[in-house]
């Protein structure tokens, strides 16, 4: 059913953005990680991106052990903890936090590309330039992965508590989906996500209509966006010429 | 060759160009004739542009990536777009990310890249160097002389910047002790 | 919208355009904010043109297949040329194959390349040859005594490589799928 449609989670974003995702989500202090809740949550959300067959990728696993390292060495006493060399502290979240903060500061530079990118589509050379663009108005933010995942485990939790890892029905398919929604938003501008999913439909149909918004948002026909994180998600098409 | 004269032949290669053009270059093409230095072209360009203002055009020339270029004034774009209705082609976050290590490490090996973004990073380097955003500046000096890897002109230009030392600071940022 | 604010607009549009634009297509365009009349836009492009010819501009606008469009003047086509000809032309995606296949295969003929490349190369090797990328080194020892091509210094030089063990492995290219 997946099979063609396997989502490379790569070309969206990895564990360490996963893990800065939960971080703000939870308005938890970067330098002060609660590790066991943090970890618990991860874990969740791998879970549900390995039940959607996201093609989760060897980092987020390699990830998910570093932190049951580190939750397990927040259990010693510290004195029991073996010695690290070339940290100062023998927090054993050190690494990781470090880590976090200095990706953090690529995401935040990348953010001021963009920003001057987006300037520089108010900008035509004497060949008119091909990159041009139309956009609404501004404070509107492209969505990430795990707020899409997040919407998804809202939809999920409504539509009831059987086992995740059931085995689908072929009675929908990714392209049925995919048609059904390009359909949907020719009639609509825009459509809130959540009422892209019928509620109390079977689940293996929930699964099929997440995985035919990735693969549209993949593919750019359409654009998921938030008007501040967290708020709800709404699905645009993407305007074609 | 008369300073007016000077920049005029400089305006005309400007408006004829879409690319920016580099300081020799132009020098380049005035030699044929007769010549302008370094200097003598930067003022034109100056003068070139307090006329522009004055007269209130809708261009100027930006300097960009080590040149030169004409431009429309950002004002206008509400209804140049109207007249070519094209999509936007705009990079992806795990690209500008990608893109921003680079720059801000260049050159950088991949496998560095890897260990700040946490992922594989093949399919974006391979499209950032199809888009001659980046490009493969020489090896590393370590076993298996892996490829260096550092942005391009174009680079530059996409982003508006004059250049590298054009890129944010990173002191800008919200400050983050990130050295004990 | 004012006179002033129509006129600039209008050179806006024509000043970012390849094409030559003709009135309708400008009086769309404005008509989305507030509106020129036909005889108002004609009137503004008259107006540019004698405010270009009075301060010396080297362009001005034409009227031409029934729209308008900014051209420079006749006289500056002789430094426009040069220009042409001393800008760094980036290599074509075929020349840059066949480049590839010289440097990798070098010495070879121009029948195997075109063996591997399928296509008649000769436009493409003149080329790299007048571009001192590739070089005659030889003739090889079959009928007919074929020039063997091989590639030079400038082609060393261009892509940054010490010497011909410099050249990226097929196993590393195939890293970045820059080979298929």
């Amino acid at each position: 059913m997946t099979e063609d449609y396997n989502v490379h989670l790569e070309e969206f974003e990895g564990p360490l953005d996963l893990l800065l995702y939960l971080i703000k989500k939870d308005e938890v202090d970067i330098y002060d990680i609660p590790i066991e809740k943090i970890t618990s949550q991860y874990l969740e959300y791998l879970e549900l991106m390995k039940m959607l067959d996201l093609n989760v990728a060897g980092e987020f696993l390699v990830m998910a052990s570093t932190l049951m390292y580190i939750k397990s060495m927040l259990l010693l006493p510290p004195e029991e903890r073996p010695p690290e060399e070339d940290i100062d502290e023998t927090d054993p979240r050190a690494d990781l936090v470090r880590q976090l903060l200095e990706y953090k500061k690529f995401k935040e530079l990348a953010e001021q590309l963009q920003k001057k990118e987006r300037q520089r589509e108010d900008i035509f050379t004497r060949v008119a330039s091909v990159e041009l663009k139309d956009e609404g108005s501004g404070d509107i933010s492209d969505v990430g992965i795990f707020d899409l995942i997040s919407a998804f485990s809202e939809v999920l939790n409504v539509a009831g508590e059987e086992d995740l890892r059931e085995i689908f029905e072929d009675r929908f398919t990714v392209t049925d989906k995919l048609s059904h929604i390009t359909e949907i938003l020719k009639n609509k501008k825009s459509v809130k996500f959540l009422d892209l999913f019928d509620p109390g439909s079977h689940k293996g149909e929930i699964v099929v209509t997440f995985l035919a918004l990735l693969e549209l948002i993949r593919l750019k026909t359409i654009k998921a966006i938030q008007k501040k994180s967290f708020d709800n998600i709404s699905i645009e098409l993407v305007e074609s010429i | 060759m008369s300073g007016e004269n000077l920049k005029n032949v400089i305006e005309a290669l400007l408006f004829s160009s879409s690319k920016p053009l580099g300081i020799p270059e132009i020098v380049k093409v005035l030699s044929v004739d007769k010549n302008g230095s370094r200097s003598e072209i930067k003022k034109a360009i100056e003068n070139l542009n307090s006329e522009y203002n004055e007269s209130g055009k809708s261009f100027f020339i930006e300097n960009i990536a080590g040149g030169y270029r004409m431009i429309t004034k950002p004002e206008y774009a509400e209804y140049i777009k109207i007249l070519y209705q094209v999509q936007p082609s705009r990079l992806s976050k795990p690209s500008l990310e990608t893109l921003a290590i680079v720059a801000y490490r260049q050159p950088i090996i991949k496998a560095d890249i890897e260990a700040i973004r946490g992922v594989n990073v093949d399919g974006i380097v391979k499209t950032l160097l199809e888009k001659d955003f980046i490009k493969i500046s020489g090896r590393k000096d370590v076993p298996g002389r892996p490829f260096l890897l550092a942005t391009t002109n174009k680079f530059l230009e996409y982003f508006g910047l004059k250049d590298l030392n054009e890129l944010p600071k990173i002191s800008e940022l919200r400050q983050f002790s990130i050295v004990k």
